[in-house]
């Protein structure tokens, strides 16, 4: 009787290490893979976040460059063009 | 309520009472960034992420799709090293 | 082509697309007359053709003189309304 019973414990305990075991592996998956997905979506729309700023600081950076070379060359050409003729109007 | 599930109840509110539930908890956490599995879920995140399209992925879509990967890379060393800790604990306390 | 290089070459095509980096481009030079940029620049020409004597100056001369001030007197405040309307632009136009 003794032995069937340690035997029963025995076999008991087995099956219920195991269901612990997979629980425990199950509940620390779950709130891992939980925790994972959720930093990482947040870490990836930070992400874009700051890449979109950063990029926005460039264009609009090559577009204030653009321009203010191109109102240079203009108002070089002007310049020149009247002082030019301010010279050719002395002469004559 | 049978005498095992009777049995199962008070060794689970025991494991919970002594603090033992949050030790395993805490070593599965610990064994799984060791053992690399949280490196290789972040980088599992990231590729879906990136297939899909961050506009098109809320959580909840990255927890379904990577589930069953993260499950499948838990290695068999770490599962079995929770069970032998599992089965060590009970046989030290035997009376529970 | 790098991420930055791609979402860069988006912004370009949407305010390109919407003739807004026309308007913008409109709105900065209205901006330098304003705020009397194109005067500052005129009076820094005109004291470069003093200097080297207008017979030693070719367009491409004076265009390489005067480009580093020309660049570094456009106001800050100038710069930073107009990156605030393309953020709004943005905002309300692109899906990035």
């Amino acid at each position: 009787e003794e032995a069937r019973r340690r035997q029963e414990r025995e076999a008991f305990l087995n099956q219920f290490s195991l269901s612990l075991c997979t629980e425990i592996i199950q509940e620390v998956l779950d709130e891992s893979i939980q925790e994972t997905a959720s930093s990482e979506i947040t870490e990836a729309v930070n992400e874009k976040a700051e890449r979109v700023a950063r990029c926005t600081e460039q264009v609009c950076t090559s577009l204030v460059t653009d321009t203010v070379d191109g109102e240079i060359a203009l108002l070089v050409d002007e310049i020149l063009e009247v002082e030019l003729q301010r010279i050719h109007n002395y002469i004559k | 309520m049978s005498k095992d599930s009777q049995m199962r109840a008070a060794i689970n509110q025991k494991l919970i009472e002594m603090g033992e539930r949050e030790r395993l908890k805490e070593l599965l956490r610990a064994k799984l960034v060791e053992c690399g599995w949280k490196d290789q879920l972040k980088a599992h995140c990231k590729d879906v992420i990136r297939e899909k399209g961050l506009e098109h992925v809320t959580v909840e879509d990255l927890v379904t799709e990577v589930t069953p990967k993260g499950r499948a890379l838990v290695p068999d060393s770490v599962k079995k090293e929770l069970l032998q800790r599992i089965r060590a604990f009970l046989a030290q306390h035997a009376t529970l």
